[in-house]
C-alpha cells in the first residue's frame, strides 16, 4: 500500500521537474521575443539600474539588460551541462560496457584507472582550465565531461557484469552475434534506465560546478555569460546590486531542483525490480 | 581479515603510484613557470639560474620525479614551498587541521540532520512533513555553494551582526577561558559548517529516507510486525540498521571529497584550510605543496574507500564480492 | 575577486622593482608635501590600543631578501628598518638607523653614523657588522635579492667601527645614497647560522627579528600576523599603539564585511563601488569608517604589440642583438602603424571606462609620466580625445573600410580584427576589456577577448610577445625609470612586451638620465611625454586612485604616494573612542 | 561434414576454475568448479549431467560455449579443439551447437520484441529457416513475433527459446535445465517436443538437469556429477538397476525411482 503511494508521489516529482524544465527552456528558448534588448549591446549610461518597466531585472555594470542576459546565459548554461553530460555518458557507457564484457586484466586495468580519476582531486579542474589557456566554451565542456564520467562507467559496468551472465545474452553469444551488436543491441536497453538516471544527476552537479567555476573566475569568458558567470558578476556588491545575481541564483536553483526532481521521480520508474 | 586488509592495502598501491605520477606530469607540464614570480629586468642569467637551481627546476622533469619520489618514500619529505619556504608536509598538516575541523562539523551536522529528517520524513510517509522535507532538501542540493555562503554571511552577518562570517576563532581567542573557547570556535564555524553541509544532510536524506520506506516495506519487517514486534523496536533495530549501511559507503566517498578541501567555503569564509592552500599553490605552481596536497588526497581518498568497504563488510556479512564471472 | 586578488597585488609587484620603489613608516611630520594629515599631528597622544588591517594575500614570506608581495613589504616596513628613509619629496632622507651621514662625491663614498642605542627584538645591539652583512647578503648570488640592482654600484662596503660604516661605491652620481640605503637591515647573528643556499627555507622567515617599531609575535597559518609595540624601540615614546594585526581575508565581500563590523579597522584597494558606499555613510554621520582616497601608484592601459610576433620568435631563436633588431624585426601589421594606434586610442571612450569601471576614481591619462611624479607635466602629452568619427576617417585613410558590408572594415579582404589579453581574476581590467571590445565593435573592429592567468599571461605570452593587444597596468615607483619598458637596450626583456623601438627615446632618456640639473632632466621628460603620447606604444587608459578605508578613532594618519604606512609609529586612539579590541592586547 | 564419424563432442579432462574473492593484482584464490572430466557424446545421442545445484554442470556448458576460460583439458567438436579456436571466435561453429537455458525471466531479452531475435539471426545466417516456420515447429502462433518476453507464459517463452536455438540449424543443443521451471503438463509436452526435434533433424544432445525423472525420459547415458567430478557413466537404465555409488542410491530413492 505504501509502495503504491510513493509510486504515485514520485510521478508527481517527475511531472513537477518536467514542468519546471519545460517553463526554463520556454524562457531561455523564446524568451528572447520578450526582450527589445540584445544581450552583448552595452549601455554605459544606464548601468547598475535596479529593475524597472524598461529594464525588468535591471541593468549590470555594462548597462546591459540583465532579463536577456539571462535568456542567453541560460542557452550557454544548457549547451555546457547537456553537452559535457553527453560526452561523460558516452566515455563512462563505453568504458562501462567493454570493461565489464572483455573482464579479466584488461578489466582490472581500466578499473584502476577509473579509481585513479575518481580520486584525483577536483581542483585539478582549476588548474587544467588555467594550463590551457582561459576557458573556451568547449575547452570547459570537454573538462566538466573529463571529469564526470566515472561513476557512469561503474554504474554500467555494475549492471553489465550482471546482464552479462544472464541466459539472453549467453543466447546471444552463442548464436554468433558479434559483440558490439550484444552490447548495443542488447545489453544497453536494458540497462538505460540506470544510465538515464545518473545522467540526470550528472547534469545538476556539471551545472553546479560549472557555476563555481565561475566564481573562481574560470567560467565562460565575456562578453558572453552563463548563469554562473552573471551570479558571480554581482558579486561586487551582493546586497547594494542584488538585481544582477539573485535571478540567475534562482534560475540556476530551479533548473537543478527541476533535474533533481526527474532524477528522483525516474529513479523510481527505472527501479531495477520493477523489471522482474 | 587483517590480511585481507594488508593485502587490499598494497593492491591500492598501484592505484596511488598511478595517480601521483599523472598529477607530477600534469602538474609539471602545465605552462606557466614558479620561477617567473622572481622575474625582473635586472635579474642577470647567473641570478636566474640560482633560483631554478634553488628550487631543483635545473634537473630534468624524470630526475625531478625520482628525486621527489626518493625523499617523499624515505623521509616524507615533500619538499620546501617554492612560495614561502616552508616545509609543504608542514603547509598541509596546518591546512589540514582546519579542514578536518570543518569537515568534521559538517558531517556532523549533515548526519543528524539528514538521519533525523530522513527518518522522520519516512515514518510521515506522504504526509505535509515528508513532502515538506523532501523539497526543502532538494533545495538544499540545487543552490549552488557559494551564493548560498554568501547569502548566509549577507543575512546573519551583515544584516543581523549575530554570527561572524570570517575565520576559525576571534582574534582574542587565545585570551577566552576554555568555555568561551568553545562557544568562540563554535560561532564560527555555525556559517560554513551550514553552508558546506546542508547539500550533504540532503543526499543522506534522500538515501535514509528511500531505505527506510523500503526496509519497512520489507518482507521481514512486515513479519515481525504480524508478530506483533514492538513498533519501536522494529523501527530501532531492524529498519534503521539495515537503512544506515549504505551510508558507510556514501561516507567512503564523501569523507575525502570533503578533506580535499571545500575551495569555496574556505575562500568565502576565510577559512586556512586544504582547499583554499591548493588553488592558491595552483595558481603559483607552487609544485611542492601542490604535489604534498594531492598525494595526501589520494591517499585520503583510497584509504577512505577501503575502510568503508571493509566496515560494510564487517556490517553487513552477507555483502560477498562476486568474482565477476560465476555459472 | 578573492585569493585572485592575491595574483593581482602579487603581479603588481615587479614593476616596482624597477621603478625604484620606497616604503617607509619612519617618517617625520615635517615634510608636508603632498602629503594630507587627517588630524593635525597634537603634543599629546595617548598610548595603546590596536590596528587590525584587513588584507586579501597572506605575506608569503617575512624574510626582507625573499618578500616580494606588497602584503609582506607593509608588515615587514615595521618589523626591520633601514638605514634611512626617503622623504615625500622623493629626494631628501630622513634618519633611521643610521643618524646621520656624509656624502663625497669625490671619494665615491657615503659614511653612515649608526645610532647607538638600537637593538635587535632579540635584545643583541644592531651594530655596523649588521649592515656590512645585509649588503654581503644582497649581494650574494645564491640569494638573488630582487633588488640587487640597486647595489652594482657599490664596490664595498666596510664597518670601521661598531657604529660608522663607509660605502664605496663604482662611480659617482645622484642616486648613491638612494642605492646605499636601500633593503632593511638584517640581524648577522642569527641570520650567519643558515648557509646561504638554506636560506630560504629557514625558520627565520616565519619568525623574523627585526628593529623596527614592532615586533613580531605569532604568525597563525592564512589567518592572521600579530606584531606588538616594540618597547625598546629607539625612538623614544613610539610606537603609539600596542598592537597590529595584519588578518587575512580573500573574499572581497567578507573583507568588507569585517570592515563594517569592526572586526578589521583598515582595508586597503577597496573597490570603487564600494568604496563610494562607505563614503556616503561616512558623510551622512552613519558610520565610524573612514574613507581615504589619493592618487595613488597605479595606472591602466592598452598595450599594442608594435612588432610582428614570429619575426621575434625568428630573430630571437637567431640569438638577435640590438644592433639586428631594425634588419630582423618586422613591425606588426596591425598596430605596426602609428596611425592605426592613434585611430583605435579615438574610438575608445575613456573617460566613459573611467566612470564606469572607477566610478569617477580614477584621473585621466594620456602620457607616460605618473601624476604622482614631480616631473609630471600635463601640458606636455599630445591628448587624442574620443573622436570615433575621426578615427574611421584615419583608417579609411589607411584602405581600413567596410567594402563587404558586414559592418566589419576590412582591406583587401581581410577583416580588421583582433585579441585582446588581460589577466582573468582582475575585475577592473576584465571590464575594461569588455568595454573597449563593444566600444571597437561600434566602429567595425572585431575583438576577441581572452582573460588569462597571471603565470600565462605575463610568463609566456608577453614576454615571447605572443598577443596582439593587452590590458593590464603597471605600479610606478617613486622615481622615473622608462628605460625597461621602451629602450632598445631592454628590447628583447620580458617587461619590454609591446617592443617600442625609437633612436629618438633612447637619445632623450639618455640626456634625460644625464642631465645635470633638475630642470634640465625635466625638459627631456616633457619630450618623452610628448614622443610617447604621438607615437602611442600603449594606449593609456586612467590613473587610479587608492581607495581605502580606517576606522576614524586613529590620529595622526599620514598618507601621501608612499602609502598609507608611512608614519604608522605615529597613530595613536585617544581613550575615549577606544573599542573593546583595543584593551585586548593592552602590553 | 554431414556424414561425419565419431563422437561429435569429445571432452577430454576438462578442468574449469573461478577466481574468488575480490578481484586484485595480489590476490587470485581459485575454486575448481569442474575437475577433471571426461565424456564422448555420439551423434544423435542425448547426453545427460545430473547434479545437484552448484555441482557445476553448467560450467560444463559454458566452457563449451566458451563463456568460461578452461583451465585445462580438451574439447573437441566433430574433431574440432573448440579451445584452440577460442581466441578467434569461429563462427562457422558456433551456429552449429545452441544453448536452451531453463525458462528464468533473463531467458529472453525483455527490452526487444521475440520478432527481432530472429531478425537478427536471419542477418547473419540467411540461409536458415523462416522463423514463422520454425515457430509453428515448436508449436506457437506467428502472432508471438511482435510480443514483448513479459507477454508471454513461461511455456511460451520456452517454445520460444528453442526456436531461437533451432533458428541457427545446429547439429547440437546444449540443454540447461529446460524444463524445471514449468509445471508437469507443460514440461511434459516441451520434451515430446525435444524428443521428435531430435529424431527429425538427427540432433545431439548435452542435457543438463537436477531431476532424475526427466532425465531418464531423454537420455542415453547420464553421468552423475557430484562436487565438480563424474562418479559414474551410464544408460539411466543401469544406472537404475545397479547404482555404483551410495550418492546415486540415494538420488535415486529422493527421485522415488527406488
Amino acid at each position: 500500500m505504501n509502495n503504491l503511494h510513493t509510486k504515485s508521489k514520485m510521478g508527481g516529482s517527475l511531472r513537477a521537474g518536467c514542468g519546471i524544465l519545460l517553463f526554463i527552456l520556454l524562457f531561455i528558448l523564446i524568451g528572447r521575443l520578450l526582450t527589445p534588448y540584445d544581450h552583448l549591446s552595452q549601455n554605459l549610461a544606464e548601468a547598475l539600474e535596479s529593475p524597472s518597466r524598461s529594464h525588468w531585472l535591471g541593468t549590470d555594470h555594462y548597462g546591459r539588460d540583465i532579463f536577456t542576459r539571462l535568456i542567453y546565459g541560460g542557452q550557454l548554461t544548457w549547451i555546457i551541462a547537456i553537452f559535457a553530460t553527453l560526452i561523460a555518458i558516452v566515455i563512462g557507457t563505453l568504458v562501462g560496457l567493454f570493461t565489464a564484457w572483455w573482464g579479466g586484466w584488461f578489466d582490472l586495468i581500466v578499473m584502476r584507472l577509473v579509481d585513479v580519476a575518481l580520486a584525483f582531486p577536483r581542483i585539478f579542474i582549476v588548474l587544467l582550465v588555467i594550463g590551457l589557456g582561459g576557458s573556451s566554451i568547449e575547452l570547459l565542456i570537454w573538462l566538466l565531461a573529463l571529469f564526470s564520467w566515472m561513476e557512469t562507467a561503474r554504474i554500467v559496468r555494475a549492471e553489465v557484469s550482471t546482464h552479462k551472465n544472464f541466459a539472453y545474452v549467453k543466447a546471444a553469444r552463442a548464436s554468433g552475434l558479434g559483440t558490439n551488436r550484444i552490447l548495443f543491441r542488447h545489453i544497453f536497453p536494458n540497462i538505460a534506465g540506470p544510465v538515464i538516471v545518473s545522467a540526470i544527476l550528472l547534469i545538476t552537479n556539471i551545472i553546479l560546478v560549472e557555476s563555481s567555476l565561475s566564481f573562481l573566475g574560470l567560467g565562460v569568458q565575456p562578453p558572453f555569460a552563463s548563469w554562473g558567470t552573471i551570479l558571480n558578476e554581482g558579486k561586487i556588491d551582493p546586497l547594494g546590486n542584488w538585481w544582477i545575481s539573485v535571478p540567475a541564483g534562482v534560475c540556476i536553483l530551479v533548473t537543478v531542483a527541476g533535474f533533481n526532481l526527474i532524477g528522483d521521480g525516474l529513479r523510481d520508474l527505472f527501479d531495477p525490480y520493477r523489471l522482474n | 581479515m587483517l590480511s585481507v586488509f594488508l593485502r587490499r592495502i598494497l593492491s591500492l598501491l598501484p592505484t596511488l603510484l598511478i595517480g601521483i605520477t599523472l598529477s607530477f606530469i600534469i602538474i609539471h607540464l602545465a605552462p606557466g613557470d614558479p620561477a617567473n614570480r622572481f622575474l625582473n629586468p635586472n635579474q642577470t642569467p647567473e641570478m636566474q639560474s640560482s633560483i631554478r637551481e634553488r628550487f631543483g627546476l635545473d634537473r630534468s622533469l624524470p630526475v625531478q620525479y625520482g628525486r621527489w619520489l626518493k625523499n617523499v618514500i624515505f623521509h616524507l619529505d615533500f619538499g620546501y614551498s617554492f612560495y614561502s619556504g616552508k616545509s609543504s608536509r608542514a603547509v598541509i598538516a596546518v591546512a589540514l587541521k582546519s579542514t578536518a575541523i570543518l569537515s568534521f562539523w559538517a558531517l556532523v551536522f549533515a548526519l543528524i540532520a539528514g538521519i533525523s529528517l530522513g527518518i522522520l520524513a519516512a515514518l510521515k510517509q506522504n504526509r505535509f512533513i515528508d513532502y515538506f522535507c523532501n523539497n526543502l532538501m532538494i533545495f538544499f542540493l540545487s543552490i549552488p555553494g557559494f551564493w548560498l555562503g554568501l547569502m548566509l554571511i549577507g543575512i546573519f552577518s551583515i544584516q543581523l551582526s549575530w554570527l561572524p562570517g570570517a575565520h576559525l576563532q576571534s582574534l582574542y581567542h587565545h585570551q577566552l577561558g576554555p568555555g568561551a573557547r568553545f562557544w568562540d570556535l563554535a560561532g564560527h564555524l555555525i556559517l560554513p559548517v551550514i553552508t558546506l553541509g546542508l547539500p550533504l544532510a540532503a543526499t543522506f536524506f534522500k538515501y535514509i529516507r528511500s531505505n527506510m520506506i523500503e526496509t519497512l516495506n520489507s518482507d521481514y519487517i512486515l513479519a515481525a510486525k504480524a508478530r506483533g514486534v514492538n513498533r519501536s523496536k522494529i523501527l530501532w533495530k531492524y529498519a534503521l540498521k539495515n537503512s544506515l549501511l549504505p551510508i558507510i559507503s556514501l561516507l567512503g566517498i564523501v569523507i575525502p571529497a570533503l578533506l580535499s578541501g571545500a575551495v569555496i567555503v574556505e575562500v568565502l569564509f576565510a577559512l586556512p584550510g586544504v582547499g583554499r592552500t591548493m588553488v592558491t599553490a595552483v595558481y603559483s605552481r607552487d609544485y611542492p605543496v601542490l604535489m604534498a596536497a594531492v598525494t595526501f588526497g589520494f591517499i585520503a581518498v583510497l584509504l577512505c574507500n577501503l575502510l568503508a568497504d571493509i566496515c560494510y563488510r564487517i556490517v553487513d556479512p552477507r555483502i560477498q564480492h562476486s568474482p565477476g564471472e560465476i555459472s | 575577486m578573492t585569493f585572485r586578488n592575491s595574483l593581482r597585488l602579487h603581479w603588481y609587484y615587479i614593476p616596482l622593482i624597477f621603478f625604484l620603489v620606497f616604503f617607509s613608516c619612519q617618517n617625520k611630520n615635517q615634510h608636508q608635501i603632498q602629503q594630507t594629515a587627517l588630524y593635525p599631528p597634537t603634543e599629546q597622544t595617548e598610548d595603546g590600543g590596536t590596528l587590525v588591517v584587513g588584507i586579501r594575500t597572506e605575506p608569503e614570506t617575512l624574510n626582507p631578501l625573499f618578500a616580494l608581495s606588497q602584503s609582506a613589504r607593509n608588515v615587514l616596513g615595521l618589523i626591520f628598518g633601514r638605514l634611512a628613509d626617503i622623504n615625500a619629496d622623493l629626494e631628501t632622507f630622513s634618519p633611521g638607523i643610521a643618524k646621520s651621514w656624509e656624502v663625497s662625491s669625490e671619494k665615491r663614498q657615503i659614511v653612515f653614523h649608526l645610532h647607538q642605542n638600537i637593538h635587535w627584538h632579540d635584545g643583541r645591539p644592531l651594530t655596523a657588522e649588521d649592515v656590512v652583512f645585509t649588503y654581503q647578503m644582497h649581494i650574494h648570488p645564491v640569494i638573488a635579492w630582487d633588488g640587487i640592482s640597486y647595489k652594482q654600484n657599490i664596490s664595498d662596503v666596510t664597518a670601521p667601527d661598531d657604529s660608522t660604516v663607509i660605502f664605496k661605491f663604482h662611480h659617482s652620481n645622484h642616486t648613491m645614497l638612494l642605492d646605499a640605503v636601500e633593503g632593511y637591515i638584517l640581524p648577522k647573528h642569527i641570520l650567519q647560522q643558515y648557509p646561504p643556499e638554506k636560506l630560504y627555507t629557514a625558520g627565520f622567515n616565519r619568525r623574523p627579528i627585526g628593529s623596527g617599531p614592532f615586533i613580531f609575535v605569532e604568525w597563525q597559518d592564512l589567518q592572521h600576523i600579530r606584531l606588538a609595540k616594540n618597547e625598546s624601540y629607539f625612538k623614544a615614546t613610539k610606537p603609539h599603539l600596542d598592537c597590529v594585526i595584519f588578518r587575512i581575508v580573500p573574499d572581497n565581500f567578507n573583507l568588507l564585511n569585517q570592515l563594517k563590523s569592526g572586526e578589521a579597522d583598515m582595508v586597503e584597494g577597496i573597490h570603487p563601488k564600494n568604496f563610494l558606499a562607505i563614503q556616503k555613510s561616512w558623510e551622512a554621520g552613519r558610520s565610524a569608517i573612514r574613507p581615504i582616497s589619493y592618487l595613488g601608484r597605479r595606472y591602466d592601459f592598452i598595450g599594442w604589440n608594435l612588432i610582428d610576433p614570429q619575426s621575434y620568435a625568428e630573430a630571437v631563436a637567431a640569438g638577435a642583438t640590438r644592433a639586428s633588431i631594425d634588419s630582423l624585426i618586422r613591425p606588426n601589421k596591425l598596430f605596426g602603424n602609428q596611425k592605426v594606434r592613434v585611430a583605435l586610442t579615438m574610438a575608445i571612450d575613456r573617460q566613459a571606462i573611467m566612470n564606469s569601471v572607477n566610478f569617477g576614481m580614477a584621473v585621466p591619462l594620456h602620457g607616460p609620466v605618473p601624476p604622482i611624479l614631480p616631473s609630471y607635466n600635463a601640458d606636455a602629452n599630445i591628448v587624442w580625445e574620443y573622436n570615433p568619427g575621426k578615427s574611421l576617417d584615419w583608417l579609411a585613410e589607411l584602405g581600413w573600410k567596410d567594402h563587404d558590408g558586414d559592418k566589419i572594415l576590412d582591406r583587401d579582404g581581410e577583416p580588421f580584427q583582433f585579441e585582446i589579453l588581460t589577466e582573468s581574476g582582475n575585475l577592473h581590467w576584465e571590464q575594461v576589456a569588455t568595454i573597449v571590445q563593444a566600444q571597437l565593435a561600434e566602429i567595425g573592429i572585431r575583438t576577441t577577448l581572452r582573460f588569462l592567468e597571471p603565470a600565462l599571461l605575463y610568463g609566456k605570452r608577453l614576454p615571447n610577445r605572443e598577443f596582439d593587444a593587452v590590458i593590464i597596468g603597471w605600479t610606478v615607483g617613486l622615481t622615473p625609470d622608462y628605460a625597461p619598458l621602451f629602450h632598445s637596450d631592454y628590447f628583447f626583456t620580458p617587461f619590454h612586451f609591446n617592443g617600442y623601438y625609437s633612436p629618438e627615446f633612447d637619445r632623450l632618456d639618455a640626456l634625460a638620465k644625464s642631465a645635470p640639473t633638475k630642470a634640465a632632466a625635466q625638459r627631456y621628460y616633457d619630450k618623452i611625454a610628448r614622443l610617447l603620447s604621438r607615437e602611442l606604444p600603449y594606449t593609456w587608459l586612467y590613473y587610479r586612485m587608492e581607495c581605502s578605508a580606517i576606522h576614524s578613532r586613529f590620529k595622526n594618519i599620514i598618507f601621501d604616494k608612499r602609502g598609507l604606512y608611512v608614519n604608522l609609529e605615529d597613530w595613536w586612539i585617544p581613550q575615549s573612542e577606544r573599542l573593546k579590541i583595543d584593551r585586548i592586547f593592552e602590553n | 561434414m554431414a556424414n561425419f564419424q565419431g563422437p561429435i563432442l569429445d571432452v577430454h579432462n576438462l578442468c574449469v576454475e573461478y577466481s574468488t574473492g575480490s578481484v586484485n593484482l595480489f590476490s587470485r584464490k581459485r575454486k575448481s568448479a569442474v575437475k577433471n572430466i571426461s565424456f564422448q557424446i555420439q551423434t544423435g545421442e542425448c547426453f545427460a549431467v545430473f547434479g545437484e545445484s552448484g555441482c557445476g554442470k553448467s560450467s560444463i556448458i559454458n566452457a563449451i560455449l566458451a563463456f568460461v576460460p578452461v583451465t585445462k583439458g580438451l574439447i573437441q567438436f566433430e574433431n574440432q579443439n573448440l579451445l584452440h579456436l577460442f581466441s578467434s571466435v569461429p563462427r562457422w561453429i558456433r551456429p552449429q551447437i545452441q544453448p536452451v537455458f531453463q525458462d528464468f525471466h533473463q531467458a529472453l531479452n525483455p527490452r526487444r520484441q521475440i520478432g527481432s531475435l530472429f531478425k537478427e539471426i536471419r542477418s547473419i545466417y540467411p540461409d536458415r529457416p523462416d522463423s514463422a516456420e520454425l515457430l509453428n515447429r515448436v508449436g506457437l502462433h506467428c502472432d508471438v513475433l511482435h510480443a514483448y518476453p513479459h507477454q508471454l507464459s513461461g511455456g511460451q517463452k520456452q517454445r520460444v527459446g528453442l526456436a531461437r536455438a533451432l533458428s541457427t540449424n545446429p547439429k547440437m543443443l546444449l540443454l540447461d535445465e529446460p524444463v524445471t521451471s514449468q509445471d508437469l503438463s507443460i514440461a511434459a509436452q516441451i520434451l515430446g517436443l525435444l524428443k521428435t526435434l531430435q529424431k527429425e533433424r538427427k540432433l545431439t544432445f548435452l542435457l543438463v538437469s537436477h531431476n532424475f525423472s526427466i532425465l531418464r525420459l531423454l537420455a542415453d547415458q547420464v553421468a552423475i556429477m557430484k562436487d565438480g567430478g563424474f562418479l559414474e557413466i551410464n544408460t539411466p537404465g543401469q544406472l537404475i538397476a545397479n547404482p555404483q555409488h551410495d550418492y546415486t542410491e540415494s538420488i535415486l530413492k529422493q527421485s522415488g525411482i527406488r
